[in-house]
Formats: structure tokens, sequence, C-alpha cells
């Protein structure tokens, strides 16, 4: 039996997959999927506990992140463009100008 | 009389003014004129003023309110009565004297409109001094009196000297009037009010030990202006300024101030018999310390100074004792003699373009005759014979301390007699006979101008003839002090006198006869004893060793170390400390973005940890 | 007039704003008019303030956040209104004397802008509008120091307006307390400082809230330790900028102290006299003996600022009539003679551009005037009676008296060691002869130093011989004050430290 | 099996959805127009945005307190509408100011007009809810947006500045719907006046868990808010931004994130949750303390003015920690004058900015640019003098009153300490704003051209200054009417 709780952790391990990935990673690339990962990750809990509670709220906020996840994907992929097109690069090393 | 008392008390400040008005002129002789004549308009005043108050009546007025706070008011009040007048007839004699003579004596200065602007003004302090009514008043004479002989010691300020000089002695002046502010204010606080009247009224009613602070603080003030030991020091340096100088405020006004003060307060001394007796040992001691260094000094002026302290030391063992009227007597003759002697001296100077070692005069007495007169006049006096003044309130102090059974000070005094007397001969001998040893310094010493001999022979005059108004004084006096009459058998009374006489005229004698054959030898000047006594007991230069470097050096260190290394650099250090941790926690900006992610996640992390296990009561 | 106040304050920086306008040849003449128009608006002040009433007159309020409490609230009583006349008049001989060159045009429009804040300190009765003239007035005087200064300047500037910034603030922390108090007590929201006078609060709240304002205004005094900014301000400064200081902006702390937390704590007060006392003895003590030390001959007069200003916070603590009259008198002369000193010194600076004392020597024989004024000055300094701060320092001293006998014995040190520094001063750069030879041929002062420093010299000698015009006033004031002090005063030992007129306590 | 939903249309109550979309209707009007003709003049849109403001303003000012609409999701309480008239009169503020004398590449394009309108809308949709999703979306659009209008100042570091900005902020909307899953599940509900409810029924059972949903949003919203550690990105988008929308930056979005955080941390504080107060205690104090002395080491005005203005969100965060009417009331007064003073600043750069960087390899406005600035303009000199002390909380310039009237909260409140970490970081934070007094003052000129300090200059842009020079130097007489306002407004909404 797959319980609430299972789609929980489940939920949890992929927030935490995608923490990791947006940690470790030096690519802008990959950046934006851990990103994604993580913003998934919730949308697979509010589903979940929406569907515990019998509620559609959950859902709707499911739907919601993925709207916003989209034209996150939009507008990011439309700045690493221009990154890429200026530098040739999209390592997150290249984008030390501004420090101290 | 009112207009008297102002004008004897207003004269010479106007005086004053004026001739600061060309303070920065060349020499001007009307300024001298001008204040000299201001200066006998005073003396005639103040001679008035005493014939009025002879027969015990009082002049009292009160010009304006000064200061008034809270429950404390001073006014302007001044007060004539018989010890006042006396003091003013002193102090305007002696001035307008001085005066005259340093018309001459200042002849070619170049600053001798400023001179007389501050003699002048320190006539005013002194008249403030002596005819306030009240403690503050008096207190303004004294800083002004010592104002006015810090600017008059420093006259000549391009020495270093005299510069030096000038400063001493208003320091030390400074340090004794602490305690005499701190006498003023106890009084305040515990009588209510610092007029004499009101504070005397209630001397009977207060506490014996509050009376013995209060006597004692005044005390301390009045030790620094009558140079007692250990402030002593500063009134030998003070020599530095014009001879006219020494012979007003270093002799005959200005250092009496502090015996003038204890006569004044006697209310409160004659009921504290513990800080009197303190009064009298100390004179006495000064006394005899005093005549112990003018024994060996070289220094005209010096050994003239020191003979003043000893003369201090007298009146104060007669105030000690309670004979407040003796201490006034003897403030009243020395004051004549003792100008008179310095103003000897100035003209000696004159003459020996301002040569002050003695053993390098001798034989003067063919040059400058009426000098010799007057000061041997001057110093037989001082030396108490009869029938000169000095005899007079000397004995008068001797057999006081005689009669109050105080037989150790009455030896003290009396072996000092014979001190001074023996100094006192020293110089006229070395300065006035035996060898010319001028001649070998190249010296071509003349007689001073006839006028400031004439100015000179009122002193002298007084200084033979004042002892016989004994009698007419002690009538005036003991409408305000205590005269009593000492109980001593005639048998007594002529012993003292003719053991008195003996030492003094003893002391005479072994001068004459000592320094006629040619003084002491070589030898005697490589004791220890001449050398203890030659360098004052060295007591100048353990001030110096002792307080003045130790105190530029620790003011140094407190500056230097403390306030810039300590107090500053721990505010510096704190500002810089907090600049440091911003130029450290600059690492958190590293401007990489998997580094500043990593921020975030340190943030959700801490957080995260708190919300675990961080879990305060509701 | 009603609102004599109000013109008061705003004239000069009205005055400083149109001054933008008027052109760089006439500036002189503009400034020194419109502080001579003020100087002559606080005497107007004087002359209608009716000296017998101890409370504050020519009372102004304006609503100004009122639902905060915060009214723009001015008056003067006694104990303001010669500090008020001290500003117009410093302010006015300053301008006399004022040697500056360079962007003149600004710095009287800074020195206008500052008289306003000055004023506006003494005459506010609202703790935030004191607060802000008090903050305001660094900002002119950081440009003043900062602009014209010496070498160190941008450091000294800087350091200035933090150290005492930083301290005004905890005293702010303190007045949010104090309105926040008030308000509970009440449950009206007020900074109004007469109404915080009424407030009587238990014990060791006045401590803590003695302790915040005190501070913020010990380093304004600047109370030992607090008081390095102080020498490198006046080390660093033009003449007009210490001359302001020492005279004016040094009493806004002293002044603060006698305003503020002595009649709100009068518990609290007495409880920390002997901190503040001793803490007031290292100030004369410790600052006269560095002063002695001292090369430069500014910095000698700056230090001896600070020992005197040690005497004053004694005074201020004394809780008597006659000890807090002469603080506040002792505030007045200090201001007229460390003033008039700064002058001096400024005046030879001008002339050599060096102020240190090796450097001189026989200046007496050069110039004459100049060695006369500044002897004079030097005496007054020390204490001479018949100068202001003898009146002053007598005062102060005499009333500490009844509060402590050893420490007024210790405190009296600074007659002796006040002589000692200034007169050794004297001695080295006046007296001796002429060694140098760029000393030989100065001019001795000019017209506009001469004016500006007699009137200086006229001043301190003619309250030195009667002061009772000026100290009259502030008496009344004082003795009001106190009396309110003793009532207010909850603990026996405030009850008993705090004597009222001896005439009142034997009315009890 | 789901039932049909009939809504009404007056359920719906559209009116308040009103102003957001008379923002969004105007944005796409914009574009509609872009479409028509090209090559319109920036003047045009310019005003037509201004008008567009001023019409939302009124729509805004038309809407009823208390009201709720949109399937309930929309709530106009006091501070909704308080928020919204303080951000859309910065946005009006701030729009003129692209009416520089030099052409910039962004402002030639309309869809940086378009864009403007629907970040405002975005800022108007988050803090008119308190439903944890149109709060999301909300900032999600005026993220999105703000991070294209960056980018748009086409220079590499803004694309940078861009970049960094739009990674975070992913990341933080990440900890966001985390934070909001966790109080859904634990509550069954995204409305944050229901949430309060049930928690208050349960008596706060799952603590543990709530306080982890806590942190995420905590995260979330001190990332919008820079809050150290999340504050990281600040500095450096702000140097990379032009310094008008850096200005822009400094002071609406945090307004609109204060907002939330009202409402979020508000109930919890006011039910005693001493976790969330204490943690923000903490967050408050190193935010305030870390940022300034991390702006005392800056060589760089705007990044200094990026420091600062995160010292000055942190004192304004410790209003919401403390939580009483007053101290919100505070936070808003406070807000208002931060407003007018840091527009000002920034406008002050932005009329200084020069096309090529001629002080320093790296930064437009290094202190070195402001040397002896006082003897060649002398006025703008004293008014960029004026901003600075008024930021440094000089009395009586207009943030003096805000900083008075939060470190007052913090008293009554018996928050003594606070007041006093607050009055030292006060002191502190004067060194670096009297850093530029000194250089602009006491410093001797490097150069005589006056026009380097006016590269942008015009007339509209003067007006601007000149009204936030106005406004800082006369702010007490405006505290009182002001704080009325907010006062009635804040006690209406129950705060």
């Amino acid at each position: 039996m797959i319980t609430l709780s299972h789609y929980l952790i489940l939920s949890a391990i992929l927030f935490s997959i995608g923490l990791v990935g947006v940690y470790r990673r030096k690519n802008l690339l990959l950046l934006l999927f851990s990103t994604e990962i993580l913003l998934n990750a919730v949308n697979i809990g509010f589903a979940a506990i929406s569907k515990f509670y019998g509620d559609l709220t959950g859902q709707m906020f499911a739907f919601f992140i993925v709207a916003v996840a989209a034209s996150e994907v939009a507008v990011g992929l439309g700045l690493m463009i221009v990154w890429y097109k200026r530098r040739g690069t999209l390592d997150i090393d290249s984008m030390q100008s501004m420090h101290g | 009389m009112e207009t008297y008392l102002y004008t004897a008390l207003f004269a010479p400040l106007v005086g004053s003014l004026f001739a600061a008005l060309f303070a920065d002129k060349p020499k001007n002789l009307v300024t001298g004129i001008a204040t000299s004549t201001l200066l006998f308009v005073s003396w005639i005043s103040s001679v008035v003023l005493l014939l009025h108050v002879a027969h015990g009546e009082e002049v009292h007025v009160k010009l304006m309110d000064w200061i008034h706070a809270g429950g404390l008011v001073i006014p302007f009040g001044f007060i004539v009565d018989q010890v006042t007048a006396t003091m003013m007839f002193v102090v305007t004699t002696v001035s307008a004297v001085v005066h005259v003579y340093s018309i001459g004596y200042m002849d070619h200065d170049k600053s001798f409109n400023r001179f007389f602007a501050w003699l002048s003004a320190f006539v005013f302090s002194m008249m403030v001094l002596v005819m306030s009514d009240n403690f503050a008043g008096l207190f303004i004479g004294w800083e002004g009196v010592g104002l006015c002989s810090w600017a008059l010691i420093g006259f000549w300020y391009h020495k270093e000297s005299a510069s030096w000089a000038a400063n001493e002695a208003f320091i030390m002046n400074r340090i004794a009037d602490l305690g005499m502010l701190i006498g003023i204010f106890l009084i305040y606080w515990n009588f209510g009010s610092l007029q004499y009247d009101v504070v005397f009224e209630q001397v009977a009613d207060k506490d014996h030990g509050l009376l013995m602070m209060v006597t004692a603080f005044l005390f301390i003030g009045a030790m620094g202006k009558s140079a007692q030991f250990p402030l002593h020091t500063w009134l030998a340096d003070a020599m530095e300024g014009p001879t006219p100088v020494s012979a007003l405020i270093h002799a005959a006004t200005m250092v009496t101030a502090g015996v003038y003060l204890v006569i004044r307060a006697n209310p409160l001394y004659s009921v504290v018999p513990e800080v009197s007796l303190f009064v009298a040992s100390l004179g006495a001691f000064v006394a005899m310390f005093a005549a112990s260094m003018a024994l060996v000094n070289r220094d005209l002026k010096r050994i003239i100074a020191y003979s003043t302290l000893s003369q201090l030391g007298y009146m104060f063992v007669a105030a000690g004792v309670g004979a407040y009227w003796v201490a006034l007597f003897h403030l009243m003759t020395h004051a004549f003699f003792k100008a008179l002697l310095f103003l000897g001296a100035g003209n000696v100077m004159h003459a020996m373009d301002d040569e002050l070692d003695i053993f390098k005069m001798g034989g003067l007495a063919k040059k400058m005759q009426w000098t010799m007169i007057l000061m041997t006049i001057a110093s037989v006096a001082l030396a108490g014979i009869y029938p000169f003044a000095g005899f007079f309130s000397k004995d008068k102090i001797l057999e006081a301390a005689f009669a109050t059974d105080h037989y150790v000070l009455w030896t003290i005094l009396w072996i000092t007699a014979g001190l001074t007397a023996f100094y006192s001969f020293r110089l006229v001998m070395l300065v006035f006979f035996g060898e010319e040893r001028y001649k070998i310094f190249g010296y071509h010493p003349h007689e001073a101008y006839r006028f400031m001999l004439w100015a000179m022979a009122p002193l002298a005059v007084l200084a033979v003839i004042a002892g016989f108004f004994e009698h007419s004084f002690v009538h005036m006096i003991e409408h305000v002090l205590p005269v009593e009459e000492h109980h001593i058998s005639t048998f007594t009374f002529w012993t003292l006198i003719i053991v008195t006489q003996a030492i003094a005229l003893g002391g005479i004698g072994f001068a004459v006869w000592k320094y006629s054959k040619g003084g002491f030898s070589k030898k005697w000047e490589e004791t220890f004893i001449y050398q203890l006594l030659f360098n004052q007991y060295y007591i100048p230069k353990i001030y110096d060793e002792y307080i003045c470097k130790p105190y530029g050096e620790l003011s140094r260190i407190f500056w230097k170390d403390l306030d810039l290394k300590i107090v500053d650099a721990t505010v510096d250090f704190i500002a810089t400390t907090i600049y440091k941790s911003g130029m450290v926690s600059r690492v958190v900006q590293s401007g990489n973005l998997s580094n500043m992610l990593r921020w975030m996640g340190v943030g959700l992390l801490i957080l995260l940890l708190a919300a675990i296990f961080y879990s305060p009561v509701r | 007039m009603d609102h004599i106040l109000s013109v008061l304050v705003f004239f000069p920086a009205i005055a400083g704003l149109l001054g933008f306008v008027v052109s760089k040849e006439s500036i002189r003449a503009y400034g020194l008019s419109v502080a001579a128009i003020e100087f002559l608006l606080s005497l107007w002040l004087w002359f209608s303030f009716d000296g017998s009433y101890p409370g504050f007159q020519f009372v102004e309020v304006l609503p100004l956040i009122p639902s905060f409490g915060i009214n723009y609230y001015l008056g003067v009583d006694g104990i303001s209104l010669f500090i008020v006349v001290l500003s117009t008049f410093i302010t006015l001989v300053g301008m006399i004397a004022l040697s500056v060159e360079k962007d003149l045009k600004n710095m009287i429009i800074s020195l206008l802008f500052l008289e306003m804040t000055m004023v506006g300190v003494f005459v506010s009765l609202d703790a935030i509008v004191f607060y802000v003239f008090w903050e305001l007035s660094l900002v002119p005087m950081l440009y003043i120091i900062g602009a014209w200064g010496g070498n160190l300047r941008i450091y000294a500037a800087i350091k200035f307006f933090l150290y005492t910034f930083a301290g005004s603030l905890i005293m702010l922390v303190g007045m949010l307390v104090m309105a926040y108090l008030y308000h509970e007590a009440t449950g009206v929201w007020s900074f109004s400082i007469t109404e915080w006078h009424r407030l009587i609060l238990p014990e060791n709240y006045q401590i803590w809230l003695f302790i915040a304002f005190f501070i913020g205004l010990a380093i304004k005094v600047p109370m030992f330790p607090f008081h390095t900014w102080l020498p490198y301000a006046h080390g660093q400064a033009p003449t007009i900028g210490s001359v302001i200081l020492a005279a004016v902006l040094l009493k806004m702390g002293t002044y603060g102290l006698v305003r503020l937390p002595l009649p709100m704590f009068p518990d609290a007060s007495v409880y920390m006299i002997f901190p503040v006392a001793i803490l007031s003895l290292i100030m004369i003590i410790y600052t006269a003996m560095v002063a002695y030390a001292q090369e430069d001959m500014k910095q000698v007069i700056a230090y001896s600022s600070i020992s005197h200003m040690g005497v004053i916070v004694l005074g201020t603590f004394a809780m008597n009539p006659e000890g807090i009259t002469g603080s506040v008198f002792f505030m007045l002369s200090h201001g007229i003679v460390s003033g008039a000193l700064f002058m001096l010194v400024g005046v030879i600076y001008d002339r050599r551009h060096t102020k240190l004392m090796s450097e001189f020597g026989g200046l007496a024989h050069v110039m004459p005037r100049y060695g006369t004024i500044m002897g004079i000055m030097v005496m007054a300094s020390v204490g001479l009676p018949l100068t202001m701060s003898f009146v002053g320092e007598f005062l102060s001293l005499a009333g500490f008296y009844q509060v402590s006998h050893t420490m007024t014995i210790l405190a009296g040190t600074s007659i002796i060691l006040g002589a000692v520094y200034m007169l050794s001063l004297y001695k080295k750069s006046f007296f001796g002869e002429v060694t140098k030879e760029e000393n030989k041929n100065l001019k001795d002062l000019d017209g506009k130093e001469s004016m500006a420093l007699w009137t200086l010299v006229l001043v301190t000698v003619w309250l030195g011989v009667y002061p009772k015009p000026v100290l009259e006033p502030i008496n009344t004031s004082v003795e009001s004050l106190v009396s309110f002090m003793h009532k207010k005063a909850i603990t026996k030992e405030a009850k008993e430290v705090i004597k009222p007129k001896v005439i009142e306590r034997e009315a009890e | 099996m789901l039932e049909p939903i009939s809504v009404s249309m007056e359920s719906l109550n559209l009116g308040t959805l009103a102003p957001m979309l008379v923002a969004i209707a105007g944005g796409l009007g914009i574009l509609i127009i872009d479409l028509i003709k090209k090559d319109l003049d920036k003047t045009l849109y310019v005003m037509l945005s201004i008008l567009i403001l001023v019409v939302d303003l009124g729509a805004v000012f038309g809407q009823r307190i208390g009201d709720r609409g949109f399937f309930d999701v929309m709530l106009i309480d006091g501070i909704a509408v308080l928020s919204q008239i303080v951000i859309l009169a910065a946005s009006m503020l701030f729009i003129p100011l692209a009416l520089t004398s030099r052409r910039f590449h962004e402002f030639s394009y309309p869809e940086f007009f378009a864009l403007f309108l629907f970040m405002v809308a975005g800022f108007q949709f988050m803090v008119a809810s308190d439903n944890l999703i149109l709060i999301f979306v909300g900032l999600e659009t005026a993220s999105l947006a703000l991070y294209t209008l960056i980018a748009l100042h086409n220079r590499e570091r803004s694309f940078e500045a861009a970049i960094k900005y739009f990674v975070m902020g992913a990341l933080a909307a990440g900890f966001y719907v985390m934070g909001a899953m966790i109080f859904y599940a634990l509550t069954g509900s995204v409305e944050l006046y229901k949430i309060a409810e049930v928690l208050k029924a349960g008596d706060f059972a799952n603590m543990t868990i709530l306080l982890v949903g806590v942190s995420f949003m905590i995260a979330a919203l001190g990332f919008k808010l820079s809050m150290v550690p999340f504050h990281t990105w600040t500095p450096d988008v702000y140097e990379g931004a032009s310094a008008t929308l850096a200005g822009y930056m400094s002071v609406v979005p945090k307004i609109a994130g204060f907002v939330v955080a009202m409402r979020i941390f508000g109930f919890l504080i006011q039910s005693d949750v001493v976790w969330v107060r204490d943690v923000l205690y903490a967050a408050v104090v190193i935010t305030m303390t870390l940022a300034n002395i991390m702006a005392l080491v800056q060589h760089d005005v705007k990044r200094m003015l990026a420091f600062s203005s995160i010292s000055h969100a942190g004192f304004v965060m410790a209003a919401i920690m403390i939580g009483t009417t007053q101290a919100n009331s505070a936070l808003f007064l406070y807000w208002i004058m931060f407003l007018f003073t840091n527009l000002g600043a920034f406008a002050m750069l932005w009329v200084s900015r020069h096309k090529d960087k001629v002080w320093h390899d790296r930064f437009d406005h290094p202190y070195e640019k402001f040397s002896g600035m006082i003897q060649i303009k002398p006025v703008g000199a004293v008014i960029m003098a004026l901003f600075m002390l008024s930021l440094a909380g000089v009395p009586p310039f207009s943030l003096f009153w805000g900083k008075l009237y939060v470190m007052s909260a913090a008293v009554n409140s018996d928050y003594i300490v606070l007041a006093l970490i607050m009055a030292i970081n006060s002191a502190i934070s004067v060194y670096y704003y009297l850093k530029l007094i000194v250089y602009m003052f006491l410093k001797d000129p490097t150069q005589n051209e006056g026009t380097i300090y006016e590269q942008n200059t015009s007339k509209p842009l003067q007006t601007i200054i000149g009204f936030s020079a106005f406004m800082t130097v006369f702010a007490v007489v405006a505290v009182e009417p002001i704080l009325e306002i907010i006062t009635t407004y804040v006690q209406a909404s129950g705060f």
C-alpha cells in the first residue's frame, strides 16, 4: 500500500536531488534542470496531499507551479542563450566579474 | 569718610589704568609722575582714615553686590578699622616712596610705563586685600597681588630666570591659595556667610574640630603668600624682579599678607591653640631656617630676601602666641626698614651695573655715602638695636613668646636675633667697607639720583622713630585686637631686653670684626655646613628633582603612553576592528554563483537545524 | 513679540540659504550683518526676559507629530538664555575675526547654519527637537573641520562626527524609553522635556536611563575617557571651528546635563554622583597634566578645555544652587575665555603657520598688544578673581564642597595645574628672547582681530566684576530647579544630598 | 465525481482585480501600439505608463477595505491598499527616470515598459492576497519580469546579474513552494487565515514540522528581502543593473516582500510562536550588522548603497519581528521615507552615469568620482549629501523619523537591547555615508568638468530629484499625516 508518506518521502528525495544538483553543478543549463526538479518534487507532494485531503487546492497549486516553471524556463533559457552568445560558455565560474 | 575710603582704594587703580594706556609706548615720564601723585593722594586719604579710626571708630561701606548664588551672597564691601588703617598706612607709605624711587630707578628702562602700570595695579590689589570686609574680597586682593607679583617678577621677561621665577612664584602661591579656597568653602558652608563680622560672631558656637580645619586651611593660604616653609623657595627667586618691586612687594607688603590674614582672623585663631601653636612653631623654625641661609649667601638681594623670610617668621610667632598686635606692629616697622634696605640695595645695584655678588663689591662707602648711611640705619633697625624701630617690635615678640611660656620658641628667636645682626652687618661690611674689590671687575660705582635718596628719607625716619609710637599704636589697636598685659616681673623684663640686646650687639660686633679682617677663610666654604646653607638645604634641588621633573615626566607619559596609546587607541581599535571585520566578511561576497547558492543552502540548513533542535516554550 | 525664539533659530538658516545668492566679494559683509542682527535679536531676548521668573518664557508650541507626542516646543529660562546669547555672540565675534580666505562663502553659510543648530539646541524643550538640532550641529562642524582644517582634517572630522553621533544615538534610545515610560504612566505620548520632568520613576529605571543620557552627553562634553576626539578636532580645525566648538558646542553637553538627567532622574543623579565625580576628577587632573606635556599651543588649550569642563560637570553634580549656578556661569565664561584663547592661537597661526611653542619665544616683545590680550586671557583661564572664570569656578567648587570635601580639594588642584600649563605656555611662547628670525618682524594684531579680542576681554572683565545681571536670572532658575529636584526625589539619600537654598531648607 | 462549480459574477467581486487588470491591460496595450506603429519615441511610452499607473492608483483607491474577491483569493485589507499605493507611487517616480538626455538602449523598447507594468501587477498581486498560490504567482510574475528588465540594460554585467538573480530566484521559488506544501500538508489549506485557524485549533501540535515549513518560508522571503545569508545576490545585481532599476529594486520588491512576510509571520508571532520571533531577531541583527560592516569597505557608491539597502531591510524586518501595530505602522513609515531618499540617491547616480568607465575599470560610481564635487557642482553635492545624511539617519531628514519610529516600537515592546543594536548600527552606517560626503566636500576635485555629474540630466530627472530632496528635507511635516493614514490602514487590517 502506498500511503501519503511514501509520496512525501519521494517528494523529499527528489527535492534533495534537486538541491544537490543546484549546489554541485557548474553548468547553467544543469542548474536550470535542477531547479525544475525542485519544483516538480513539490508538485508530487502537492498532488498527493490534495488527494489525501480530497481537496482540489493542492492540485491547483501544482498546476500553477508547472505554469510558473514553464515561464521560468522560457526566461532562463533566453538569458542563457544571450550569455552563451557573448561568452561561449555556460560555466558558472565564468561569471565572477562582480564580487567583494 | 566714604570718599576718603574710595579715594584711597581707587586712586592707584586709576593710576594703573592711566599708565597702562601708554604700556607699549616709549618711556613717558608722565606715567611715573601721575601714578606717584595718585599714590600720594591715596596716602593722604589713608592717613586721614587712620586718624579717623584711631579713636575707635570704623568705616564700613558696601559698593555693590558681586556674587549672589543660592545662599551665597558676596558683596564688594570694604571696612576700615584700626588693623586695616594700619595696613593701609604701611602700604601707601611704602608704595608712594617706591613709586617715586622707581622714577629714578627705572629711568633707562624701555618698559618704564608698563612698570608703573603694574606697580600701581599691585597697590590697588593690596588695598583690596586689606580693606575687604569678607574673605572672598580678601581672596580677590590675594590673587590680584599674586598676579601683579607674577608680572613684576617677570618684568624683564626676556631673561629666562625672571620668567621662570615669576611662574614659580605664581604656582607656589596657587598651591597655597587652594588651601585658602578650601578654608573659604568651609567657612561658607558652616557659617553661611563670608563676611568677617558674621563669621566671627558665630565662632563661639562652632565645633572645635571645624575651627581647627578652617584655621589650618586658611593658614596654608597664608603660608604661600608669606613664603613659609615648605613654600618658601619662590621668595628668594623672586629677587629676579626689579629692586623696587622687591622692596614693595617682596618685603614690605604682599608677603605680609599672610600675617595680615592671621591677624584679621584672630577670633578664629585665638580659640584654636593647636593651630596657633603650629603657626608659632613654624614661624620660629622659618625665622632660624631663613636666617641660617642668609649667613652664607653671596647675593645682595637674596640675603635681604632671606632676612625678610626670617622676619616673617617672627611675625607668625607673635601671631601664634596670641600677640596679634605685636605681629602687626612688627609688620609695620619691618615694612619700613626692610623697604629701606631694599631700596638701598637698589642703589648699590645701580651703581654696580646690576651686579649682585657682594664679594665683588666692598669699600663702596666712599662713593655712596648716603646710601651707606641709609642702609646702615635699616640694618641696625633690622638687628633690633635700641632705639631703632626694630628693637621695639622684635623685643615685644620675644617678650610675648617668653611670657606665654614658649621658652623653646624664645630661645630660637633669641639665637636668630644674633644671626640676624650678624648677616646684616656682614652685608654692610662686605658692600660698603673693606677692600675695594669692585675695581678688579672694572665697575664704576656712583651715587644714585638725589631725589631717589630723598624719597628714601621718610622710610629712614620711620625706621628710626616708628618704635616710639608703640603706645599710641597700642591705644589705637586695642579696639580690635586683644592686647593683654604680660605678667612678667620687671626684672625678667629687663633681663630679656639686655640678653637680646647683647646677642644682637654681639652679632654686629662679630660681623664687623670678622669682615674688617677679610672675612672667613676659603676652607670654611668647603665644609658641609657651608655647602648645605649655600645650597639652601638643597630644597630647590629636591623640588626640581622630585616634584617638577617627575611631574613633567608623568605628564608626558600620560599624554604619549596613556592618552594616545591606550585611551585613544582603544577608540581607534574599535573602529578599525569593525572596518577589518568588514574586510573579512567580504569573503561571503565571492561573486561565484555556486558559492552564493551554497550560502542560501547554509542559511536554510541553519534554519532547519534550529527548527529541529531549538524549540523554546511557546 | 511672541515668536522671537523661532526667529532666533531660523533667521540664520534662512539667511544662510539666501547667502548662496550673495556674491563672493560681499559675503563677508553679509555674514557679519546677519550675525550682528542675530546677536541684537538675542540681546532683545535678554532684555525682554523677566529675570525674576524662574520658569520658561517665550514659550512656543506647535504640533509636529502630535499623535506621537512630538511638538515644536521652544522656551528659555535663565539657564538657557545666556547660552543662547553666548552662541550668537561668539558667532559674531568669530565672524569678525574670521581669517579664512579659501571658499569664504561656503564657510559663512556653514557658520550661519551652525548658528541655527546651536541656538536651536538651547531653546528647544522637546526632546526630539532638541535631538534634531543636536545632531544637525555636527554637519556644518564636520564641514568646517574637514574643509579648512590641517593635515589630518578628514580623520579628525570623521572621528568627531562618528564619536558624537554614536553617543547621541544611545541617548536617543534613552529618550525613546523615557517616552515609553511616560506613555505607560499617563497614557499620552509626549517628548516634552518639561512633561518628562514631572514624571517620577523608580530608582533602578532612573539609573539605566541616566546612564543612557549620560553617555550621549558625556561624549559631547567630552568626559574622560570619551575625550580623545577633542584634541584631534581642535588640533585640525580652523580657528573659527575651534572657537565655536570650544565655546558653544561643548556646552551642549553640560547644558544637556542640567536640562535632562538632573531634573528627570534626581535619585539616579545622586546615586551616580560618586562615579561622575571620579570621572570629572580624572578629567581635571589627568588632562591638566596632559595639557602640560603638549608641544602645540592649540593642544594645550584643547586639553585645558577638557580640564575645565570637568569642573563644570562637578559643579553640576553639586546638587545645590551654588554649584549648578556656578557651573552654568562657568559654561559661559569658559565659552568666552576658551573662545578667545583659540582665537589668539589662530592669530599667531595665521602669521606663522605653526602652533608649536618651540617655534616661538619672546612674542611679548614683538607683539605687545597680542601678548597683553593673551596674558589677560591666560589669567582668566587660570581663574583669577575679577575675571568671569573665577566666578564660575569658585561657585562650582564651592557647591561641590558640600558634597565631598576630599574630592573638592582634589578638584581644586585645577587652579594649580591650570596655572602650571597655562603659565608655561605663556612663558615658552611669549617670554624669553626672540630666537627665531621669522618671529622678529611679526605684525601685531590688526584692526578686526583687536576688535574681536578686546570685545571678549571686556566681557570677561565686566562679568568678572559685575556678574549680577547674568548670575541673577541663572540663579533664579537654578534655585527653582533644585527645589524641584528636592521635591521630586524619592530616595532618602537624594533628599539629603539635593539641597535647595538655605532659607527654603529652614522653612521646611 | 466532482460537482460542477457554479460561480456567480457577484461573488467573484471582480472589482478587487481591477488595479492589476489595469496594469496588465496597459502593458498589453503598449505592446499593441508597438505592433501598429514601430519606433515611437520613449517619451510616449513613459507618459502612457504613468497614465496607466495613475488609473491603477485610482482603482486602488476605489476599493473597499475588507473586501475579498475572485474565489476569495484576493484580500483587500488595509496593508494591501497601503502597499499598493506605495508601489504605484514609487513606480510613478521611477518611470520618468527613463527620460534621460542620453539614449539608453533599453528604453527604446516598448517591451521594457510592458514588462515594467506586468511587474507592477505582479507586486500588486503579491500584496493583495493571502492565498499562497496567488502570492506565488504574483511573486514569480514580478520576478521574471524583473530578471528581464535587468538584462535589458544590455551590458555584460547586466546579464551576469540577471542570471545570478534568476538562478537564485528559482531556488528561492523552490523553497517557497516547499514551505507552502508543508503548510498545506499540515492544515489542508493554502489560505493564510485558514492555516492560522487550523493551527490554532490544533494548538500548534506539529510544531517541528510547522517550523520546518516556516524555515523554508523564511529562506524564500529572506531571499526576496535580502536577509543575510540569502542576500548575496543583492550587491551584484545592483551593480549590474542600471542605477535607476537598482533604486527601484531596493524599494518596491521589498515592500511587497514585507507585506507577504507580515502576513505569513504575523499570525505566528501574534500567536506567540517564540521560535519565529527568536530566529527573526537573530536574522535581523545579523542582517543589519553584517551588511553594515561590509558596506564599510566598498569602493563603489552603488555597491555601497546595495549593502546599505540590505541593512535598511534588516532594520525594517525588526518591525515585523516586533509585530505590534506601532511596529507595522513604523515599517510603512520607514519605507515611505526610505523610498524618497533612496530613489533620490540612486537617481543622482543615474544622472551621473557615464557611457564609458572613465573612473575605474570595474565601477561606474567609485567614490573618487565624486571627489571635490562641491566645488564643481555645489547644488548637486548638497542634494547628494542630503540623501546621504538622511540615509544615515541624521535628523531632521526623512529617514530619521522612520528610524525613530521603528526604534520606538522596539522600545515599547521591551526590545531595548534591539533598539541599542539598531542605534549602534546606525552609528556604524554613518561612516560609509559620510565617506561619500567626505569625498564630495572635503577632498579636492580631480577634474574640472562639471558635466561629468550631469551626463544624463534632463528636466524630468531634475524634477524627480528635486521632489525627492524636498520630501527628504521637509519630511517632518509629512510624518504626521502619513502616520495617520498608515495607522488607520494597518489597524483596519488587524496588524
